[in-house]
């Protein structure tokens, strides 16, 4: 019964997109997982957010991984009287990482866009005040791409050291 | 009774003396340019205080200071009231009424509520 | 323990008796300094949550003399309770040189002693001591209550043997985990 | 963003006019000459060594006089990196980092983190385990809700409350301290269950612990729920609508405070929470007041749950089998758990090797924070304190 009508919910919301938009939409229990093309992630998260069945209001969670070879970013969206989530996930180009800000949809998002663009370097256009937000602010490169180099820092004492034991496993 | 009072002041003065020259002399002096620096909570401190500051405080510092005062002096009374006898009471009464009527109009005039 | 103002540290310890009224003068000194290290509350992560559950009533710190002061400009001991991470180094010196002297630096848990697990992280310092003299390292992660009670105990065992004729020798003490 | 200021609950009545005799000098005009005279906004730094900052988050407030017209907060000075550091290891040989992260609440994490790695590798955990998560949850989120009592009467000069508070915490770190053997770092959660099983008669110290804390209850209300200097400077201030709290993202008791009932435990729940009968706290006016009283409530929902967790607690395997080298299938999981200060989220990438692609961790506090600069505006300084305890956060987390 969950699942059929939130799935069913999520269909007539995405309706109104163009044929590519939503490459793939499976509901395990309360939550979907859509995987969205670039171009039309910000008018799929529009019509999750505004389409009264699959009021997805709460901005639960924003984050992106990056394989080596390709550049992902996950959006985790809660309707909160309806009880289920919705998991987009969208592939970036991994040289020049974009995307649309969301902040103006949920403000909640603002510091995670920051982090994100902090860490992976993903341009949110629109965002009010695009900055680092962890790292310092004279911090080059975006630590968590799987290709970035660890600085050499000047004294041991700084700047990341081996470990020892055979942890890489 | 002019003995007392020379024997009085010198020992005030050279009690003091001593006890800043000798903190002179003992404690440790070791100034650095970021040791004389105003501290703010661990970073640089942002520009000056030598900036227009709101009037406000104005009053809200002499009110203080005022209703302070009053306290300090109720002290005092308070402590010897057994010896002094009623008219000293009601005399106090009418020192604590006075100031409550200039308590009472800065009240109305806003003077403790800080709006804009 | 800064040296005394440069004139009289000449004139003192030539005078006949000198030494005699210096070992006065520190005796009582160092009675009140130690008894009375007021330290700057400056709880970094986890171990500022021990340091808090030391100072409150079950262990309570005061019966040492120790008090939690906010300002630098009032504190004795500045006890570094956590990690260190690169964007905050900057301001810890500033606020070790901001203590007036004589200052000493605790170093509280593995983190603030030598950097703790995170050996492989990019923003971590290991170990506070890279960045201001530190008289005593308490190791532990966090290091019990009794621990911390324990290095501040060496601490005060430490200003009762400096003079205000400069510091004697001053090797970290070293308080285990 | 309609955040309106502090609402005071009696404003103040209309200027009284001057009396009729002396000089004709209109007060009122003269009063609001002065005021206008202009005076620059001074901006000063509420920096990252601050009693009450929780820690090192640093305010760049933008003041005019007492009220603050811009805050800009910043963040980042405990960060470790961790969830790079995650990407190096095996899944396992994470856990014990996850006490680093909301260190009030390590359990929380602890159980975030493997309930990631359950789901994604398909571990199932026994049943005693599960109750047992849920009895250690509930006695940390007891001490970490009586650490937030004490630090946000310390934020706002009430000193007492935190030697009351921090009495009755021993007692739980103690009881905590007697089955995991550390105060604060515990590490006590494995993939598929908890490494050993509880010390006999630890229930009947957790049960006497529950006693002892409901008769402590009235004196914490005597310090801090009824003290009119408390309340006078909590309600009203700060105040968060529904739609606000929604739209922020924030989560836990300072969600609920502003009435959306959003509580994982009931919301979505996790190890034995849907067979445990308890109350979600919702309080409705969403101010200062409302944020400390969910979480003085929550206190008494966690000890009834801890009650009902003895009475139903089954026999049986402590740990399920999980292989050595653990690999799990590639795909996404993520894990929600309600931590004291919200919904704490890990969510996990794997591509079938042993170290994961990516570890993400959705921390509460980061999420509450980001409300902390438009609420703050338009308020006095002495509210910022308030308002910056009432959403109780905690920089390890918000760092990472």
């Amino acid at each position: 019964m969950m699942e059929r009508d939130f799935g069913s919910a999520l269909r007539t919301a995405l309706a109104g997109l163009p044929e590519g938009a939503v490459e793939s939409l499976e509901v395990s229990g309360s939550v979907a997982t859509l995987r969205v093309n670039l171009g039309s992630l910000r008018a799929v998260l529009e019509s999750l957010k505004s389409f009264p069945e699959a009021a997805c209001d709460f901005p639960a969670n924003l984050t992106a991984y990056d394989t080596g070879e390709e550049m992902f970013l996950v959006y985790r969206l809660a309707s909160i009287e309806r009880g289920w989530q919705a998991l987009v996930l969208c592939r970036v180009d991994r040289s020049e990482p974009a995307a649309p800000s969301v902040t103006d949809l949920w403000p909640g998002f603002n510091w995670f866009e920051r982090e994100v663009y902090d860490m992976f370097g993903v341009r949110f256009e629109g965002h009010p005040d695009l900055r680092r937000i962890l790292l310092p602010d004279d911090w080059e490169g975006f630590p968590f791409r799987k290709d970035y180099v660890s600085r050499p820092s000047g004294s041991p004492l700084r700047g990341p050291q081996p470990i020892d034991r055979g942890a890489q496993g | 009774m002019l003995i007392a009072l020379i024997v009085f002041v010198t020992v005030g003065v050279v009690f003091m003396g001593a006890t800043f020259l000798l903190s002179r002399l003992l404690r440790p002096h070791r100034p650095n340019p970021v040791k004389l620096q105003s501290y703010e909570c661990g970073p640089e401190p942002f520009g000056d205080a030598w900036r227009q500051m709101n009037l406000h405080y104005y009053v809200f510092a002499i009110l203080f200071v005022l209703f302070d005062v009053e306290a300090a002096f109720l002290f005092p009374v308070a402590l010897a009231l057994g010896r002094l006898g009623w008219f000293a009471f009601f005399e106090v009464l009418v020192f604590v009424g006075l100031l409550l009527i200039g308590w009472y109009y800065a009240k109305k005039v806003g003077g403790m509520e800080w709006e804009r | 323990m800064g040296e005394v103002s440069p004139d009289l540290q000449s004139r003192v310890v030539k005078f006949p008796g000198g030494g005699v009224l210096v070992a006065g003068i520190d005796e009582i000194f160092n009675w009140a300094r130690s008894n009375s290290m007021w330290s700057l509350t400056f709880g970094l992560s986890c171990c500022a949550i021990e340091m808090m559950a030391t100072a409150a009533s079950h262990y309570d710190l005061d019966r040492f003399g120790i008090l939690f002061r906010a300002t630098p400009r009032q504190a004795d001991v500045m006890i570094v309770a956590g990690w260190v991470s690169v964007k905050m180094a900057p301001f810890i010196r500033r606020l070790y040189e901001q203590m007036p002297d004589p200052k000493h630096v605790l170093a509280m848990g593995g983190c603030a002693c030598a950097g703790g697990p995170y050996r492989d992280s990019e923003t971590i310092v290991k170990g506070v001591g890279e960045i201001v003299p530190v008289d005593v390292f308490v190791y532990g992660c966090p290091p019990r209550p009794e621990n911390l009670i324990h290095g501040l105990i060496k601490l005060q065992e430490r200003i009762r043997e400096e003079s205000i004729l400069g510091i004697k020798s001053r090797e970290p003490i070293t308080v285990g985990g | 963003m309609s955040l309106e200021p502090r609402t005071d609950p009696n404003p103040p009545t209309a200027e009284p006019e001057t009396p009729a005799k002396g000089p004709a000098i209109d007060a009122q005009a003269l009063h609001q000459e002065i005021l206008d005279l202009g005076t620059q906004g001074m901006v000063m730094n509420m920096g990252p060594q601050h009693p009450s900052t929780h820690g090192v988050l640093r305010l760049i407030l933008t003041l005019d006089g007492e009220e603050v017209m811009a805050c800009e907060p910043m963040i980042g000075y405990l960060h470790r990196g961790l969830e790079k550091m995650a990407e190096r290891r095996p899944y396992r040989h994470f856990l014990p980092f996850t006490d680093r992260l909301d260190y009030v609440c390590s359990l929380a994490n602890n159980l975030a983190c493997a309930q990631a790695i359950e789901r994604l590798a398909g571990v199932e955990v026994p049943e005693r385990a599960q109750w047992l998560r849920v009895a250690l949850m509930e006695l940390n989120r007891i001490a970490s809700h009586l650490l937030f009592l004490g630090t946000f009467g310390t934020d706002l000069g009430a000193t007492t409350m935190l030697l009351y508070a921090f009495r009755e915490r021993e007692e739980a770190l103690a009881l905590l301290e007697a089955i995991t053997g550390a105060r604060l770092t515990y590490n006590w959660i494995r993939v598929g269950g908890l490494p050993d099983d509880m010390p006999e008669n630890w229930d009947k110290g957790v049960l006497a612990f529950c006693d002892l804390l409901e008769s402590r209850l009235p004196e914490y209300d005597r310090l801090l729920t009824d003290n009119p200097i408390f309340r006078r400077r909590t309600e009203g201030v700060g105040v968060v609508s529904p739609e606000d709290a929604k739209a922020y993202g924030l989560t836990g008791p300072t969600l609920r405070a502003s009435g959306v009932a959003y509580d994982i435990r009931r919301w979505a729940p996790y190890e034995k929470y849907a067979e445990i009968d308890f109350d979600v706290v919702v309080l409705r006016d969403g101010d200062t007041f409302a944020r400390y009283l969910a979480r003085r409530l929550e206190l008494e929902q966690s000890v009834r749950i801890l009650r009902q967790v003895f009475d139903k607690l089954p026999e049986g395997p402590i740990a399920s089998k999980v292989g050595k080298v653990l690999k799990p299938p590639p795909g996404i999981a993520f894990s929600q758990v309600e931590s004291p200060r919200g919904e704490l989220s890990f969510t996990m990438v794997s591509d079938g090797s042993p170290n994961p692609v990516r570890v993400h961790i959705r921390a509460p506090s980061f999420a509450n924070l980001t409300v902390l600069a438009d609420l703050v505006a338009g308020n006095k300084v002495a509210d910022v304190v308030a308002i910056l305890g009432s959403i109780d956060i905690v920089l390890g987390e918000v760092d990472r």
